[in-house]
């Protein structure tokens, strides 16, 4: 069940196969493979400590895979850090726990590692705040550029990690869940960024618990248990009990046992 | 408080040492009245240039939440290796002064080595070079100093007046002013605070962690090294145990200046500012000629008050 | 009570000359009657205003002070030099008018003040070494005999000179074989240091008949290392060190520490205040029978023998009169 | 890495400074035969016992993501408050030293004030006691020190022994036990810690942070002012400049022991064990007889080896 | 609009009059007056930075009011931290950014300032294990009780920070986003311990932008915007539309304008 999906004949932008990675005793991922083609939105759900943020983080480099293997268009890559990723996978990612910089403002946190600038040295300052100001509103988010992101709510601390990835959207874009903290009107904004990205030919992976926005955007659907994928689905046609039947089929009891 | 806002400005802002300074300026020209002397003020700002050198340095270290020790170490251990070239070796000026700043780099690579690839804190590895180049310093000159007697200090018309100015001055406010703007106007100075904010965003958005935080111990390594020919240059000599508690110092500039231990937040200039008001407090004691026994304690004194400026907002640590 | 009074007529007060005396800091014990006694002295000069500046042990401290005076239009400097590194900043003082009187550590070039008044520490070292081993000769202790050294600070003119000195009166017996040097390290003119360094190392080995200690501060801690190590100082192994500190006078007396050496820091500081006071008043400098200017103390070896007469720190209870120039004796008073 | 791991156990366990120590004694044993005597290790327990009771002090200030730089002070004049009291005053020991440690705790409780209430950061309120303290401990006798010439030490059976052991040794394995019990099975333990770990839960939770605060300082108040006492008893006499460069080495002794900068985790234990390396550091290098020269080398290059042991998976800084 | 409710006739748990809290321009709370009576949930509802946290944060203590009154039962009470909050208006909270302590296992979190003691000194080391480890297990959550908590996954994170406030549960339980990072399966959980709490006499205090959450548990529904109490409705045949529109019924650009 968890082999890759054979039925495409393109090659997929990744390809991830057997991918390992432990805590201790603890195997957050547990031979995972999957391909990423180009343009398709994969929704990413399961129980928590699934594992779910652990898989993405091998993608990003920011955790280091203890085995498996990584194609990039069919090209063997190795992952040593986040820089590597983004660099050799183009992938652009949106943390759960939110990594921003609380001490620097707005725009600069947008434009972290990705400045503007004149003659190569100088901050391109009126511009990235331009850009950030621009962003920001495309998002409906009411702050201002230069405000300290550490000074936000909650909900738009969030948003401006989306904004990020929209600045320098790449051929990947990863969200682990984007809209948890968000009010329900900007939730549908950042659905509308999704298939807009997707329309650009862009993948998303989205990982989210609104099983409704799952449901809105994805085409396929990859349920994780325990470390593992236990189904991939095309979403055609499912409904909120299916996708809750499939991620959760086991009586709890069975779960409690399967820590270990 | 808001009164003390509206004077002093917010916490961590430049405005706050700026403001205390002068005031302190104020208070030192009513109590000693030969304080505004141009050739007190003068004699001030020279002495206090070395401590102002290093402080550049260390205030970016501490900006990335790290800490440098070993600045004094790496500043006598420098004037003694530049007093060694051109002194005892006959080297002239124009290869001795690059060598020495190499050599200030090349300790400071090291140093950035241990601490990134090595995992060591780097506490341990800068309280390593406070101890061990002042070993080396010693070892120029087999524990003995180095002074005119032995040669030539063909670098000292780097302590000479250009228009009536030091050289010294020149190149500590040009040192502040390349720092300031590094920090306020490209994006390294932001790759430098978002190491201090938080490590890990600086991590995911792909910084090259490591390479900076090497580059910030070149950096101090280098400054450190040419505080080092700049008191060689003005004492026209130089010993192995020259600037002794120059890094404590140089790290309480920093917070006075307004960074707090945990980085991220702050500027060069308020961290040079912080190094004048600790020569301040030692020219007011020369000055007033207090009691000898009463100076530390004066100090203390000084030096809380001047705290109550670096006071924050936030968590206080 | 004072002695005689100044020869010299007052001066209108608000004509005081203002003299700084910049000294190394508390760092040895020596220096707080050093201090004590300047501030004496200046009691007897009504026309010098004196302010005292605590170089805190660092030299670089000790050369922004000398900068500081001269920008704050000081008179004079009395100069305790941490060590020499400060001359470049006495020798600029000098040329900008300051005269500077150099008080028990020298700087390091004679252009650079005007007179040292301090001792001759190579014979410092050599007295007290050279007693020692006489004793250890006279008194058949089997050689050779291990010598441990306890240097004073790093980089001090009184650390170097009073190594060269010990080292001098040592040679002879290293080179015929009765001397083994088993130890020599620095313990920076600290009891605590020199009682750690000491413990350490009699517990390696216990075999040890003469300390030699750069000061009595490092003296009293080998004592009480040794005491702990259980050796009976005095009976199988001998120290000495050098100031006249009252507890090693005590332990002179006791028999536990062979010899020190006195170098009174009253009579340094009440001629260096003096010797200033000539300058500033009469223009008065050494003259040419003091060789580069150097008024060197009187130095006595304090032993078992003539140890009750000596007071702590070698205080006289009248300080003889500066070897040159107007002055008078003056009683100490007392402190 | 793995292998690593398993020798040295997770980093900060206490596991990590045990087994280095292990290692050190093992090589030291090698190198210089003499050093496993039974004499010398006492010698080196005796002479670390001051600095290992200044870093059980400084290990809580720091687990909570504060500094103490003023530790070395307080035991200094500490050290002459009791002699001031007892030998020239004449007080009974019985009163002489619960008043010695009673200012070591007021002292403390002003540091709190002054960094809680006050809002200045802990290492310029600390710098303050650092300079402080050491001008008042040359207050107690005019700059002069204190010895059994100017009367009795009649509180240094403090250094005699009991049973063969050291009572200085007792007393501080006593706090080192007390230290770790407190940490490890106490609230007050978990609190601390919590503070060092993210001081905003804490605070959430409604623990009294500035109260916790305050009680880190006094209790590294009262800790360095009785290692202040135990060193005047050892040494039976006291001088106003014991003790410089303690603080440092307490810092460097609680970083080698496995607590990070930042607090939040680590043991009382391990710190002590650091104390006793930077001890046996000393130690070595007069059980080897280094030529002095070549000091200050060797013990940085042993301390950035011992660092390696401090060196942690996370965030290094 | 904003008066607070006068139909009751019983005294208030909390009464809150004229609650002001600013960050230099931004009026974070403006005139915020809500009665809060025991037994009953309320939800809170309202746009990003719309002012919840930090309306919040002034009856935790974690922020202090700029002006404003608090009356617990009648009796003002004023609040001058987290800790006077606790003792004066008995108030238990999980935060939105998650108050805990990353380097400490979960059973000291749990504990945290309310450990179980011998003798008044000594942690109670095993009691507080299996309290915890009964508490975690309520929630579903798999994490052990003494695995450090910033080692656990987003979703557990949240719970540990839920289980807290059911070990001490008090007369008022106020949840800033609690179900934000969690997955659905224990989204019921939760809803239902908080009616639970409820059928105990507690108040409980709900802040979420999962709509559905507070339609199903709220009695009250309170809609925040722009620092004030926009709306308060009793929640009866209330639908998501409804509620939708009490929450957005202004034009984007009216929002923008008013943020000064
Ligand atoms: N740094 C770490 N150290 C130890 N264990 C870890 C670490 N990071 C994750 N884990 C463990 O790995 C497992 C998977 O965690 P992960 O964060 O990937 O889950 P998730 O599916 O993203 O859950 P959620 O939906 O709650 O965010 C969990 O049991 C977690 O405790
Ligand atoms: N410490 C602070 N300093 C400055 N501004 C702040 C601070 N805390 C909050 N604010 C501002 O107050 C406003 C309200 O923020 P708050 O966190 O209360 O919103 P919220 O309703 O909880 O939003 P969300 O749903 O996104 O969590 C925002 O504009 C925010 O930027
Ligand atoms: O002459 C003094 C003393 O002998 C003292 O003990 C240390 O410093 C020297 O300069
Ligand atoms: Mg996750
Ligand atoms: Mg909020």
């Amino acid at each position: 069940m968890s082999t890759p999906n054979q039925s495409r004949t393109e090659t997929p932008l990744l390809s991830l196969r057997h991918l390992k990675k432990s805590f201790g005793p603890v195997h957050a991922v547990n031979d995972v493979s999957l391909d990423i083609y180009s343009g398709e939105v994969i929704g990413l759900v399961g129980d928590n400590a699934a594992g779910k943020s652990t898989f993405l983080s091998l993608l990003t480099g920011y955790n280091l895979m203890d085995s498996g293997e990584i194609y990039y268009k069919g090209r063997p890559v190795t992952v040593k850090s986040p820089r590597s990723s983004r660099q050799e996978l183009k992938i652009e990612m949106i943390y759960q726990n939110l990594s921003l910089a609380p001490d620097l403002p707005i725009w600069q946190n947008l434009f972290l590692g990705e400045e503007i600038t004149f003659a190569g040295i100088f901050n391109n300052r009126r511009r990235m705040i331009n850009e950030s100001q621009r962003v920001v509103r495309e998002l409906n988010a009411k702050a201002n550029p230069t405000d300290l992101v550490g000074t936000l709510s909650g909900g738009e601390q969030q948003l401006v990690a989306i904004a990020r990835a929209l600045l320098f959207s790449r051929e990947l874009i990863i969200m682990d869940e984007p809209t948890a903290a968000i009010s329900v009107a900007k939730i549908d904004e950042v659905l509308k960024l999704i298939r807009h990205l997707k329309a650009q030919g862009k993948s998303v992976l989205l990982v989210s618990h609104r099983l409704e926005d799952i449901l809105t955007v994805a085409d396929r659907i990859v349920v994780f248990a325990h470390g593992k994928i236990k189904q991939i689905m095309e979403n055609r046609n499912i409904s909120l009990e299916d996708l809750v039947h499939a991620m959760f089929d086991r009586t709890p009891e069975e779960e409690v046992k399967d820590v270990h | 408080m808001s009164i003390n806002q509206q004077l002093f400005g917010e916490p961590g802002s430049v405005k706050r040492p700026i403001v205390f300074l002068i005031i302190a300026l104020i208070i030192s020209t009513l109590i000693a009245p030969s304080f505004l002397s141009g050739r007190n003020i003068d004699a001030l700002l020279v002495s206090s240039s070395f401590l102002i050198v290093l402080t550049v340095g260390e205030s970016l270290v501490i900006m990335t939440g790290m800490i440098d020790l070993g600045v004094q170490s790496i500043m006598a251990s420098a004037g003694m290796f530049v007093a060694f070239l051109t002194v005892l070796h006959g080297f002239p000026a124009i290869t001795a002064l690059p060598l020495t700043i190499i050599a200030g780099a090349v300790v400071g690579w090291i140093v950035g080595l241990l601490v990134t690839k090595g995992r060591i804190p780097s506490f341990i590895v800068t309280l390593g070079t406070y101890w061990g180049l002042k070993g080396v310093a010693l070892l120029f000159n087999g524990g003995n100093y180095i002074s005119p007697n032995n040669g030539l200090f063909n670098f000292s018309s780097l302590a000479n007046n250009t228009l009536g100015i030091s050289n010294l001055l020149l190149i500590t406010f040009f040192i502040i002013i390349i720092g300031q703007i590094m920090l306020s106007a490209t994006p390294l100075g932001i790759w430098l605070k978002s190491l201090g904010s938080n490590e890990a965003a600086a991590k995911t958005v792909g910084l090259r962690i490591d390479s900076l935080k090497i580059l910030v111990f070149i950096i101090s390594g280098i400054l450190a090294a040419l505080a080092g020919i700049m008191i060689a240059a003005w004492q026209g000599s130089i010993y192995p145990t020259t600037g002794s508690g120059y890094s404590l110092q140089a790290i309480a500039a920093v917070i006075l200046g307004g960074i707090p231990f945990s980085g991220g937040r702050g500027s060069v200039i308020g961290a040079a500012i912080g190094a004048l008001i600790i020569g301040l407090i030692d020219d007011l004691i020369v000055l007033l000629g207090l009691p000898s026994l009463y100076e530390y304690i004066f100090v203390a004194v000084i030096l809380v008050i001047a705290g109550f400026q670096a006071r924050s907002r936030g968590v206080v640590k | 009570g004072c002695g005689n009074s100044p020869t010299n007529t007052s001066q209108p007060a608000n004509n005081k000359s203002l003299v700084y005396f910049i000294f190394t800091g508390y760092a040895a014990p020596y220096f707080a009657p050093m201090a004590q006694a300047v501030q004496q002295a200046a009691k007897y000069y009504p026309n010098l205003t004196i302010k005292i500046v605590d170089a805190n042990g660092s030299a670089s401290q000790e050369i922004t002070d000398i900068k500081e005076a001269v920008a704050n239009n000081a008179k004079g400097i009395i100069l305790n030099p941490v060590n020499g590194s400060v001359t470049a900043a006495a020798q600029q003082a000098m040329k900008q008018g300051v005269p500077v009187v150099a008080i028990d550590r020298d700087v390091n070039s004679t252009t650079a003040r005007d007179v040292f008044i301090g001792d001759n520490d190579k014979e410092l070292g050599y007295l007290q070494t050279h007693y020692a081993l006489q004793y250890l000769t006279n008194h058949n202790i089997p050689t050779p005999w291990h010598v441990a050294i306890l240097q004073g600070t790093l980089g001090s003119s009184t650390a170097i000179d009073r190594l060269a000195g010990a080292m001098k009166a040592l040679q002879p017996y290293i080179t015929n074989g009765k001397v083994k040097i088993v130890l020599n390290q620095s313990a920076n003119f600290e009891t605590s240091t020199a009682q750690t360094i000491m413990s350490e190392f009699l517990a390696k080995d216990s075999n040890v008949q003469l300390v030699i200690a750069s000061n009595d501060a490092m003296a009293l801690g080998a004592l009480t290392a040794l005491k702990n190590a259980g050796i009976q100082a005095g009976k199988t192994t001998y120290v000495v060190g050098a100031d006249a500190q009252p507890q090693s006078l005590t332990a002179v007396a006791n028999g536990t520490q062979l010899d020190t050496v006195t170098h009174s820091p009253f009579v340094e500081a009440y001629w260096a205040v003096e010797a200033m006071d000539n300058i500033l008043q009469y223009h008065t400098l050494p003259p040419k029978n003091f060789d580069h200017g150097d008024v060197i103390i009187p130095m006595t070896l304090v032993t078992k023998a003539n140890v009750s007469k000596i007071a702590g720190w070698g205080t006289p209870q009248t300080v003889p009169p500066l070897p040159y120039g107007h002055a008078t004796s003056h009683a100490v008073a007392s402190s």
